[in-house]
């Protein structure tokens, strides 16, 4: 088993005890026991994902002096669930023209890849599903497949809008896959790891050996990870795969009811994803005093996302052409010479 | 060897989120550039001209409002202005020191529409919000003056329909103090922003010879550099009487179109404190027999509305009905000059473009 | 049809299933009201207003209602103006291309029957009902916001009352 | 230039092509005849002391009798305004296109030619715009149209 000491380790003690007394073969106790994590994590995810759409529209209308969602609900805070059940009820559009199982498969596959990266994801202390010795490279590849199922649901729609919306997202994507990367290998060289607990684990103790604080490199490292981010996330104000004023709604153009469901989900998935990144790795993770680790681990997380929510409802967004550039000309090399900066620092020592 | 690439043809409208309308353009695009424009037009053509042939002068107003609902106020005065300059009515100070101070407030709400639906248009989504929230607060002065919060009917042959209420002036004098003070918000949110400045300067230059030739006016033609206001040029109404200059920029870029109509705002707002604090007594509408009939002429008349020149060739006979209304809106030179320069940009580009000519179709549909 | 939609049918076979079927029933209808997206669709004056609604004082995400660009994922089509006989065959092909469940609202005289253009316009559809099929129309030139909301929550009312045999037919 | 000065210009540089009509209270309006129109128009927008380089607006009227085409012009420097006006008769009407002077009038002469039916020649792209597809009931800014849409409205 790979869990290892946390709040929840006497849970799944009990539970592996139950099935060894039930007298399974190991094989079948990994995966119920597997099974039922992924469960946990889809569950809990989803909500999360809910209460984000919630959360995004309460925080833009209230920069907008508005109050959005009020009427289901106290605040309207069961909005999304209706909206989630409202798409169930919709029917599913299919294109009479279409590449039928890429069209059916897009969705399926951009929801499924936005859970991936949760494998390795250290919630609170112990509670991960799998710690990888290669957790932080994983996370780079999983998420990638994002790209691959937007160029899909572009390809596949047979729309004009479509696929400039799957196409951009491609080249957006790709480009920011790099900057993103090598900001996060600042750190890793830093650790010497790849392993998200590893990371988490040196960045234990006070404040400021979280590694925004702890090294010079921290703080660009994580702006340069934040903007490659927030494009990753197809974020305001790198939106453009699904330019409302361009590309009327880009890749999803084609889709309804619970494939764009599918689609809505992971976009918030995605971004809580690259938010929990940039907390394991810049802000310590789940290391925090008095409350319980996981407490930590979303409170940080939220607060990044909050972050990201402000640059949505205040940025106009970029033209295709000014991203690469942005990406290729400006990110690329400051991360890279952040990575060099990163090795001298760590080859003489200077950090406390 | 060379992968082989195909044009294709991308149709924008009629229902597209940023043709603010039923524009359709026919796009041919080489990947994400644009290297046809073809705008296609007529969506909302409901032969207002023809109408008004149909009916008598008065009744013709109200349609006067539905042909460019953004500045309606411009419409009905335009209008009014023709008819009155045929029928030959004096028209009492205080009306035309009233309907100037409404076809400013107009003119503000108006640029607040423009300000946010550009913002919009380049994907900022909460200055959209901003522009209308103030905007509003014009809407309120409107509605308490005739009842309208978008269609007013408020400039008549001869005069205005109703006099302002006691207390408008501290209303609308509030109301200028806040949309002055927010104004530098906005442009606190939109100028000093780095995307925003990489998304329109340089961007969609209009040469001020292809504006002229094109025939593009109002904020569009001054922001390429060619100082011409007809308020200045051609006074009509009681404009000479205050003290206000043309704002101009030189380089017709987008961000030069942009921020000429927050200019414009702030002389709107100067024009505006003048009149209000100088508004004469006296009546608000000359003598117009209920069976209005002008002499019999002909006559072009022009204003400067928000969006540009607009203009009304009354053709009268003599009779209570007109033998002909053409309604020049600007808009409609506007458009056609689009496909001139804003050729070979990003569809992006276009999108910005669109937005900072500031186009209403009904002005080019009528 | 979503899938959903099959459940209550499903529920109904067994005992005591009915009840069940009652309350999903009561749960989906209230979803499809609470969470009316609406097509960003104006022509004329009225796309005015309707901009002026969905805006901070009028607020239309109040009632969830947010605006879609595309006709795929939205629910409902807000006619906002004039509605010229040029236009008339996009705005059934936009009523086409939206997926079940689909509500109309006419909003302004226009398109109710022509409005201010009924009597002697060659290019005005004198009125919407021709075109597409109308939930709710409501009056006015344009209509004031508040209006408009009321239109909606008369639309969310027709919704929650509507029962599993009415799906079929709509 | 002020109003008095324009007229006499034009009354002595342009050989009597252009005649002033008595309608014209506020600005200048001239009428000209159709063969002469854009060598006029040509002369308006090129004079030193016309410069006539902005056009307004292009209207078509029907009095019944004849065709109405008027165009206004307006200096952007010089800050003068003059309007012309050619009359042609109900058959066979005709005109020349401007558009090579002033491009913005490729659509307002599009929008003659649609609903009056007034040819014009030498235009570059003279295809329907305004009204819908499936038009087929004539020139409805003709006053003498009767479209099945159309009521007219009793006379007071």
């Amino acid at each position: 088993m790979i869990i290892a000491a946390g709040e929840l380790y006497p849970i799944f003690e009990w539970a592996k005890e139950l099935l060894t007394g039930l007298g399974l073969p190991e094989v079948w106790q990994h995966l119920i026991i597997y099974g039922a994590l992924a469960a946990i994590l889809f569950g809990t995810l989803s909500v999360f994902a809910l209460f984000l759409v919630w959360w995004e529209r309460k925080i833009a209308a209230h920069i907008q002096q508005r109050f959005g969602p009020m009427r289901v609900g106290w605040h309207g805070w069961y909005q999304t669930i209706m909206d989630a059940v409202k798409l169930l009820q919709k029917e599913d559009i299919r294109v009479a023209i279409r590449d039928k199982a890429v069209f059916f498969w897009a969705p399926v596959l951009c929801f499924v890849a936005a859970f991936l990266a949760y494998v390795v994801m250290p919630f609170g202390e112990g509670l991960i599903v799998a710690d990888l010795n290669i957790g932080i490279l994983y996370i780079m590849a999983v998420t990638t497949f994002t790209v691959i199922a937007l160029l899909m649901a572009g390809w596949g729609s047979h729309n004009k809008y479509a696929l400039l919306g799957g196409m951009r997202s491609a080249a957006q994507v790709v480009s920011y896959e790099v900057p993103m990367a090598v900001s996060l290998l600042a750190i890793v060289v830093f650790t010497g790891s790849l392993s998200m607990q590893d990371i988490v684990n040196s960045q234990s103790g006070y404040i400021w050996n979280w590694f925004i604080f702890k090294v010079p490199f921290g703080p660009i490292a994580f702006i340069t990870y934040t903007i490659a981010a927030v494009a990753e996330a197809n974020r305001v104000p790198f939106d453009i795969p699904e330019a409302e004023s361009e590309l009327v709604a880009g890749y999803n153009v084609e889709y309804s009811g619970m494939k764009f469901a599918m689609f809505f989900l992971a976009e918030f998935i995605n971004l809580f994803t690259v938010s929990a990144i940039a907390t394991t790795v810049f802000f310590g993770g789940w290391n925090g005093p008095l409350l319980p680790s996981w407490v930590w681990f979303l409170l940080k997380t939220f607060g990044i996302v909050l972050l990201m929510m402000l640059f949505r409802w205040t940025y106009p967004r970029l033209r295709v052409d000014q991203l690469m550039k942005f990406a290729w000309k400006f990110l690329v090399p400051v991360t890279f010479a952040n990575l060099i900066l990163a090795g001298i620092i760590k080859y003489y020592g200077w950090y406390w | 060897m060379a992968l082989r690439t195909e044009e294709f043809q991308v149709n924008m409208g009629p229902h597209h989120p940023a043709t603010h309308g039923v524009c359709r353009m026919v796009l041919t695009m080489d990947g994400e550039k644009v290297i046809k424009i073809e705008p296609v037009i007529g969506y909302l053509h409901r032969a207002i001209e023809k109408i008004c042939e149909n009916r008598t002068y008065p009744q013709c107003l109200p349609l006067m409002d539905r042909f460019e609902y953004v500045t309606s106020m411009a419409t009905n005065q335009v209008f009014s202005m023709a008819a009155e300059k045929l029928a030959e009515i004096e028209v009492p100070e205080r009306a035309e020191y009233l309907r100037v101070i409404m076809v400013e407030l107009n003119r503000i709400a108006s640029h607040l529409i423009f300000y946010g639906v550009t913002a919009m248009d380049l994907g900022a989504y909460t200055p959209f919000l901003y522009g209308l929230r103030e905007r509003e607060l014009i809407l309120d002065l409107f509605e308490e003056t005739c009842g309208q919060r978008l269609t007013y009917n408020y400039i008549r042959i001869g005069g205005v329909s109703k006099d302002i209420l006691p207390g408008f002036d501290k209303k609308a004098h509030a109301a200028l103090d806040t949309i002055e003070q927010k104004l530098e918000d906005y442009e606190g949110l939109l100028n000093e922003n780095p995307i925003w400045l990489v998304r329109t300067k340089g961007v969609g230059v209009l040469p001020a010879e292809v504006a002229i030739q094109y025939g593009v006016s109002g904020p569009s033609l001054r922001a390429s550099g060619v100082d011409y206001d007809i308020r200045r040029d051609d006074p009509y109404s009681v404009y000479h009487k205050f003290d206000w200059e043309v704002p101009t920029r030189q380089n017709g870029d987008t961000f030069d179109r942009y921020i000429q109509r927050l200019d414009e705002i702030r002389v709107s707002i100067k024009i505006l404190r003048q009149a209000i604090d100088g508004l004469p007594e006296g009546d608000i509408k000359a003598k117009v027999k209920p069976k209005f009939k002008p002499k019999e002429g002909e006559v072009y008349n022009r204003i400067e509305s928000a969006r540009g020149e607009m203009g009304c060739h009354l053709v009268s006979d003599g009779t209570v009905k007109p033998v002909r209304v053409k309604l020049r809106g600007s808009s409609y030179n506007n458009l056609q000059a689009i496909p001139a320069f804003a050729t070979n940009c990003m569809i992006a580009d276009l999108v910005a473009i669109f937005a900072t000519m500031d186009i209403i179709l009904p002005e080019c549909d009528r | 049809m979503g899938v959903i939609k099959k459940v209550p049918y499903f529920l109904e076979k067994f005992p005591g299933g009915g009840l069940l079927a009652t309350n999903l029933e009561g749960i989906l209808s209230h979803a499809q009201a609470s969470s009316m997206w609406y097509l960003l669709f104006g022509t004329a004056c009225c796309a005015i207003e309707l901009m002026c609604t969905g805006a901070s004082r009028y607020d239309f995400d109040r009632f969830g209602m947010i605006f879609r660009p595309t006709p795929r994922q939205a629910d409902l089509i807000i006619a906002a103006g004039t509605i010229t006989k040029k236009m008339a065959p996009r705005l059934r092909r936009l009523y086409d291309q939206m997926s079940e469940p689909r509500y109309v609202i006419a909003m302004g005289g226009c398109t109710i029957k022509g409005g201010p253009f009924y009597y002697d316009s060659y290019a005005v559809e004198k009125g919407i009902e021709h075109i597409v099929p109308v939930d709710v129309y409501i009056p006015g030139c344009p209509p004031r916001p508040e209006s408009l909301l009321e239109g909606c929550l008369t639309l969310q009312k027709k919704i929650k009352s509507q029962k599993l045999t009415d799906w079929h037919e709509k | 230039m002020t109003r008095e000065e324009l007229v006499a210009y034009i009354g002595s540089h342009f050989e009597g092509k252009l005649t002033e009509m008595e309608t014209g209270k506020f600005d200048p309006w001239f009428e000209v005849k159709a063969e002469d129109l854009v060598e006029v128009c040509q002369k308006l927008h090129d004079d030193e002391n016309l410069k006539f380089d902005f056009l307004c607006d292009l209207a078509g009227n029907d009095t019944r009798e004849r065709f109405e085409v008027s165009y206004k012009l307006v200096s952007l420097t010089l800050k003068h305004r003059l309007d012309l006006r050619v009359a042609l008769d109900y058959e066979g009407a005709e005109i020349e296109s401007v558009q090579h002077i002033w491009a913005g009038a490729n659509w307002h002469e599009r929008e003659v030619w649609e609903l009056y039916g007034i040819n014009i020649k030498n235009h570059d792209n003279l295809t329907r715009f305004l009204l819908h597809d499936e038009w087929d009931e004539g020139f409805p800014m003709r006053k003498d149209w009767d479209g099945k849409d159309f009521v007219r409205l009793p006379e007071i």
